[in-house]
């Protein structure tokens, strides 16, 4: 029968998603296999109708981008009664029968952790957190925690405050920014940032007092945020190539309705998550995209030259 | 005898199914006042609502002055110079008696701002005149009695320059005193050539105040009569059984042979 | 006051016909514009919207909101509002998933056959005691509810987080699980009795309604018109049953139950679902609900109140505790709706519930809730669930953009509610 | 002499700073009618709202059969068979008339359900009786005209065997018929020996009706008096200007020499 | 009639003294638990919370809720609500984000000078559309605004999410982003100038109703009391500008600024933001919006609609049409409360505005704004936006967690409300 791939979003309203979108699509058509999908919306219940309807359709393979890693489950189950495979889309997925492919969302924490401490090795550092109610805010404070762990017990640095960043607002980020920089009269070194929004109304929080330039970390590659590395306003946004991601996804989800085995996918390794689940994964690599390294997301066609130098001259490379 | 000042022509208009006012003709002149009768649920209240706006008529044609005139709502009604007390006192509960009084048609400064101090003082002296016991002038109208938010109602209606004049029960709530000083405004009034619909259910008033009387029944007109060519009795029996007694002018509802159709 | 003037003999015509069944015009309105959107979406999906396999999908989706559309309406007809039901359900959640992976296993034992129904036990009370308290807060302190609701969607969202330290909290005890829907349904045999069961009470229950109309001299119905709904209702509820029943399990799922067992599955045998737990309890509570909102004091209060609410007060009705009531049953089907999602999911998830206080509302009102109070039925609510939650799936399946889906979600509420007031005005009622 | 069934002593209510009742005492006897009077915004309406437990006096007592009633709720006044006829209406706008009859007492089956045929019933017994035109009983109320709900209103207060019935204006809004039948009504309930305050604006009404009146003016008593002691232009006197006639028994608002306070 | 009543010649005792100086003791309430919650955080932060610069940010963060806020009052007010107003302000920023970087740049170029102008323009201009076309729905068609504007809270957070593509658009244009706050402020002069014509203008208003009273006969307040009611806002007007002059321009940013310019910082030079054009913006609505409520024709008819609409139609007030320009009046508000937010953060995102209509009501509603109708004052609106603002910013900086800040406000909203019942209860107001 024909390849039908059903592809379940969690909450499609953020930047990155068309992006992951148009790469699995482009995989899709290239096998010759259907595209459908739906999206969740943060929400955990509706993403479990969504697969139910997505099941329901005919798909013979899900992608799933998981709103909760554990809440998931029955989902799994509904594909697996139906002899579906599943392929979990960037998001852990709690379940030996899903294939796990993913940018691992600790060691994107550990990515932006590390980017701000060789920049700013000692200081007093601020930890502007994702939405209490996202799992993914923990993991990537988790993943900075440890990186960082080392330079406090030698007491190089100091976390002198976080605040969760309710509904990942950049404006929340702002004010909560604002208020710790009144609170500790400016004395702040390095802020780590959980994402490129949060990350913005940092920043724009720290122009208001002219420190604009001190380390802040974000994820995403979002355009804006780039334009900030560009500027030099920010020093890291751990990019997880979307469309490589949305490639490879397509392929081992076409490959796997065709009967190949987990363990058979290109690339694929055995991964034990920390709760102890033996997963068959495959892990992407994010890449850290700093002044450094600029040039990589214009090569790559992620953004355009334009857009990533708007309004810098005698920056970094490529906007020199 | 000249032109009337209303004239409504054979009015009907039903709500989902209940025909509240039934053809039905009416028409007043000018220093006249006319009173309208009929048992509870009759149609009055609603037959002149047609009049204020507050209602459009399913059919049927109103004329003011002999000019057909077109009244959808309680802004054409004004236009005509039509005032109404209703029924269902029409005040803003939260607002002050003059801010009630100038509802609509607020005096204002030369930069188009109202102007409350002037609003004041002219409510102060028409209170004085229609209830010299009003004085809560800066209080809400929630904060006064069922007697004295219909003294701001009536105030409103004659105050400014009505040609017609419609009155729901205007005295129902009020006290003896407080009645008396109705009565005497609306002689006043009637001498200033207003025509004035007066509802009321009490026949000593009606006879006291009104020309003409016109009684309903059933949404329907029983009939019309000077209130020197009928009796008291004439006039219950009007009302109580649709009976037209001699001096009346029948309507389409005065009693035939299905006569006690309820 | 005779029958003859609605029972007369003449044959009916069509217009008669409809009339003399004497069925809500609403009613039959609403379910007409469902079936025209299931059958729109049937189409665009090539006939895979109206398969057992999606309605059995669509039933236990609309579960958990409709369970509180249901409460819904009663507090929108004392002219309140619940903003709070969202953020209250993950709160009993969240107490309902600590109760029973921390709390219970560790003083009865995991597992424990005990621990499903205690867990709901605390669930219902803890929400109870919630809706008690803002209920309280609106009818004896005077606060309206907007505020006080409004205020309680911040804190109950929050207080879960605290609850559950902001964990997805879980897997959820197994017979807990039951009530979320596919992992517990009747099996064919028992949905086909039970299903006998409501037709038979059905009709039992027209004829002793009629009885009773005749003893008092009131018109009746005809009696061809009666035999006709009769037929008619027995047919919908046979129907639900065998559609349920006709989605099987598949295979794997079989053949798994079968080896938990030790045994081997037969070849090519086939077993259907059945009607799922959930859906039979929010069955149970439409019915208690409907007998609640017709035919008890407790029900004419709450429509009287929102008729008039100094009139009722006055009639000695004492609107303030009612107030307390109809919060506090609130608050409890929000802890059974919050089982019934939870046990879905088999977690406890932060997220959980989230904006459905926007459902849950919208259900109501689509279904014929008034906002100025006095007016509002129970299976319009339910039906107003389902509608609700089949154009969501519906636009899914088709792969409507999700940013698309939420603009038509809001454009139907709009025109639904004004297509409710046209009628009303047309109606005069 | 008896008992007297009611007795109010001593009471008091103000609303933000306005002495809406003023230290006023009356009594009511089994199988008597006394009419409240007074100008409008008194305190009559304040005043029997106490007694039927819709306000809570700031202090005074109110007895029933002699001993002290603590009345702080509509349903405490049910309780002891107070049944009141408020000035607005107090229906629940959405219910047919048999669900406002029964509004608070509804008749039961066995089972604890509501039973609505028997209210039904029962209330076309009792409309036929105060208004057998009433024919609109599948409407809700809201459907109906003045007049008409104003009969379902008597009716609710009379159904329940009342021993103390409150009416506020009862007739202001009905028509002639529905009038006269209510005065018959009044009667009636008053031989089968119960007490009925009665506050209306017609003095006409009152002496027909009344044995006793109390008059207030501006929250205080003026006076009480038998209808047979006093004439029409006595009572005037004491609503007008407070003045107590030699008949009645002064009160603490009988007009002294600081008389003409607003 | 005599003024002698009210201001007679003793000496003022403490109690006299309030009551002859006829404040709205509400207004003080408001100002005093203000003032406490200022205090207990400032004693938390170690005196960092009452600083010109915390001042400062505490202004700017509250401008774009206040001046939804204002708007809100006549909405409720007119015994309406406004639930789309967070996706309403989303939309229009993106229509002014779209338009300033990608339509107008392409058509009268980059950098120009009018573009932020015209994109302010454009997204007034949508706002108001919109807003007008909700209060049509409203007005004219009888939909409740609950219904109409939660409708629209679905379809415009969407309909932004089409107009951007779902992306971040920015940076934007760096003239628009003045009226975002801290880059754009007065500096010290004019921002005295400001100050002193302000104290002037409200002298002389009271100079002209005292006046105006006296011509009329009525009562006015004795004329020492005047004098002190005259001081005192002085004091208030000019303290406020002294406190935004006081807090100086970071060096690190001066020095930049300098640079910028090709020159170098003289050593120890300092320089004091003075007061922010957002700010100036909120205060130019305040008074027009409090201007329109008290004295013209349009005010007069929203309270009038808010005490009873059938007795406002029955007047001659168009209430329909009224309730369109209510509505399209809070569309324009929001577009500008989105100006300032998109200026704020330098650029326009998905997800700018979530959330805001729970603060915008909870604003007006803790200003005093009875959700009953009929009753609200812009001044309480303002300062109810300013009340919650402090609160969530003074938890940050005490480092409260966020869901526990979320509590607090909750239970604030509620508290808030229950304290203004009870005065009203009081005072009979
Ligand atoms: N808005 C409405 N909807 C439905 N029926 C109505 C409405 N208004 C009035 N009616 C019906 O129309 C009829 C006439 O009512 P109307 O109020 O005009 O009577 P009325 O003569 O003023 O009586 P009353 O003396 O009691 O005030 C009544 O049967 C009433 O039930
Ligand atoms: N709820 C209230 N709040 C404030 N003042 C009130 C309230 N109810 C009544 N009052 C005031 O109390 C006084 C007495 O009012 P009440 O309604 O008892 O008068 P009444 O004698 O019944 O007059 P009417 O004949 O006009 O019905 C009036 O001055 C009125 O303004
Ligand atoms: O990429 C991030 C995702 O991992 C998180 O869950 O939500 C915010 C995004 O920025
Ligand atoms: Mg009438
Ligand atoms: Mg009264």
């Amino acid at each position: 029968a024909d390849v039908v791939v059903g592809v379940s979003w969690s909450n499609f309203q953020e930047e990155r998603w068309k992006t992951d979108e148009a790469a699995i699509k482009g995989a899709l058509e290239a096998a010759g296999a259907k595209y459908i999908s739906a999206d969740a919306q943060s929400s955990s219940a509706k993403q479990l109708s969504d697969i139910e309807a997505l099941i329901a359709q005919g798909a013979t393979a899900l992608i799933i981008l998981a709103q909760d890693s554990q809440a998931i489950g029955p989902a799994i189950q509904a594909a697996a009664d139906e002899g579906i495979p599943v392929v979990g889309y960037d998001r852990l997925i709690e379940d030996p029968r899903a294939f796990y492919l993913t940018f691992d969302n600790v060691e994107v924490g550990r990515m932006q952790a590390a980017a701000v401490l060789a920049a700013k090795p000692e200081g007093n550092y601020v930890m502007i957190k994702g939405s209490p109610t996202d799992p993914n805010a923990d993991f990537l404070r988790g993943g900075q925690q440890e990186v960082l762990q080392p330079a406090i017990d030698a007491g190089k640095v100091k976390i002198v405050a976080e605040a969760y960043t309710d509904g990942w607002l950049p404006a929340n980020a702002q004010r909560n920014m604002e208020q710790i920089l009144t609170a500790n009269d400016n004395k702040v070194d390095a802020v780590v940032a959980s994402n490129d929004g949060t990350a913005g109304g940092a920043v724009a929080a720290l122009a208001a007092q002219g420190m604009e330039g001190i380390p802040v970390s974000g994820q995403d590659g979002d355009h804006a945020a780039l334009n900030r590395v560009a500027k030099g306003t920010q020093t890291v946004s751990v990019w997880k190539d979307a469309r490589e991601l949305g490639k490879t996804a397509g392929e081992i989800a076409v490959a796997l309705a065709g009967g190949a085995k987990l363990a058979d996918v290109d690339g694929a390794g055995s991964w034990t998550s920390p709760s102890g689940t033996e997963l068959t994964a495959r892990f992407l690599k994010p890449i850290p995209v700093t002044k450094d390294n600029l040039s990589v997301v214009v090569d790559a066609g992620w953004i355009t030259k334009d857009a990533l130098c708007q309004g810098v001259s005698n920056g970094p490379a490529p906007c020199n | 005898m000249t032109t009337p000042l209303v004239e409504m022509k054979d009015i009907c208009i039903s709500f989902g199914g209940v025909h509240a006012v039934d053809h039905v003709s009416v028409d007043l002149f000018p220093g006249e006042v006319v009173g309208l009768l009929g048992h509870n649920g009759a149609g009055k209240s609603t037959l002149i609502k047609i009049l204020s706006g507050a209602y459009r008529q399913d059919s049927g044609e109103i004329l003011i002055d002999g000019k057909p005139a077109t009244i959808h709502s309680p802004r054409d009604a004004r236009s005509y110079n039509i005032e109404t007390i209703y029924q269902t006192l029409a005040l803003a509960d939260n607002l002050d008696a003059a801010s009630n009084l100038f509802l609509g048609r607020e005096l204002t400064t030369p930069l188009g701002f109202v102007d409350d101090d002037r609003m004041e003082a002219e409510t102060r002296k028409i209170m004085g005149r229609l209830n010299p016991n009003f004085k809560k002038f800066h209080a809400p109208v929630k904060a006064l009695s069922g007697g004295q938010r219909q003294s701001v109602a009536i105030a409103r209606a004659v105050y400014f320059n009505a040609r017609i004049l419609i009155m729901d029960e205007p005295t129902a709530a009020l006290g003896v005193h407080e009645t008396q000083m109705v009565a005497e405004l609306i002689e006043e009034l009637k001498k200033q050539g207003l025509g004035i619909f007066l509802i009321s259910h009490d026949i000593h008033d009606v006879f006291k105040l009104c020309d003409r009387i016109a009684v309903m029944k059933n949404g329907q007109l029983v009939g019309t009569a000077k209130t020197t060519d009928v009796t008291d009795d004439d006039v219950l029996g009007m009302i109580i059984l649709g009976k037209c007694p001699p001096g009346a002018t029948p309507g389409p509802g005065a009693l035939t042979d299905d006569a006690l159709a309820g | 006051m005779s029958d003859d003037a609605l029972s007369g003999s003449k044959a009916p015509t069509a217009r008669n016909f409809f009339s003399a069944l004497q069925l809500d015009t609403r009613l039959l309105g609403m379910i007409g514009a469902f079936v025209v959107l299931c059958l729109v979406f049937n189409v665009f999906t090539d006939g895979r919207f109206l398969t057992p396999r999606n309605i059995f999908n669509l039933t236990i989706q609309t579960v958990s909101v409709a369970i509180m559309a249901t409460g819904m309406v009663f507090i929108i007809v004392t002219r309140h509002i619940d903003l709070s039901v969202g953020s209250l359900l993950a709160t009993v959640a969240a107490v309902m998933a600590v109760v029973q992976t921390q709390i219970l296993p560790s003083m009865i034992g995991l597992g424990h056959p005990a621990i499903w129904i205690l867990a709901i036990l605390a669930g219902v009370i803890v929400g109870v005691v919630i809706g008690a308290f803002q209920g309280w807060m609106v009818g004896y302190l005077g606060i309206p509810a907007f505020i006080v609701t409004l205020g309680g969607l911040l804190v109950w969202r929050n207080v879960a987080w605290f609850i559950t330290d902001g964990q997805t909290i879980g897997p959820l005890d197994e017979t807990f699980g039951k009530i979320g829907g596919i992992d517990g349904t009747l099996g064919t045999t028992a949905s086909w009795i039970v299903g006998l069961l409501a037709t038979a009470a059905v009709i039992a229950l027209q004829f002793v309604s009629r009885r009773r109309k005749q003893s008092h001299g009131f018109p009746i119905k005809p009696f061809w018109a009666e035999l006709t709904l009769a037929g008619l209702m027995s047919a919908a509820i046979l129907g639900f049953v065998a559609v349920l029943n006709a989605y099987e399990i598949p295979t794997n799922k079989l053949a798994r139950i079968f080896e938990a067992r030790g045994e081997t599955m037969p070849d090519g045998y086939t077993l259907g679902y059945g009607i799922p737990y959930s859906v039979l309890l929010l069955i149970a509570i439409a019915v208690v609900m409907t007998v609640v909102a017709q035919r008890t004091r407790l029900g004419r209060y709450i429509f009287a109140t929102g008729g008039n609410p100094d009139a009722a007060e006055l009639s000695g009705i004492n609107t303030r505790f009612l107030t307390v009531k109809v919060f506090a049953l609130m608050g409890g089907l929000c802890a059974l709706a919050g089982a019934v999602a939870a046990a879905r999911l088999g977690f406890s998830t932060n997220d959980i519930g989230t904006l459905d206080e926007l459902r849950v509302i919208a259900a109501a009102v689509i279904g014929g809730t008034a906002l100025a109070g006095g007016v509002g039925t129970i299976y319009g609510a339910i039906l107003g669930a389902l509608i609700m939650q089949s154009l969501q799936s519906g636009m899914a399946m088709v792969g409507v953009d999700a940013p698309l889906q939420n603009i038509v979600v809001g454009i139907v509420l709009v025109v639904a509610v004004f297509i409710d007031i046209i009628y009303r005005k047309r109606t005069g009622a």
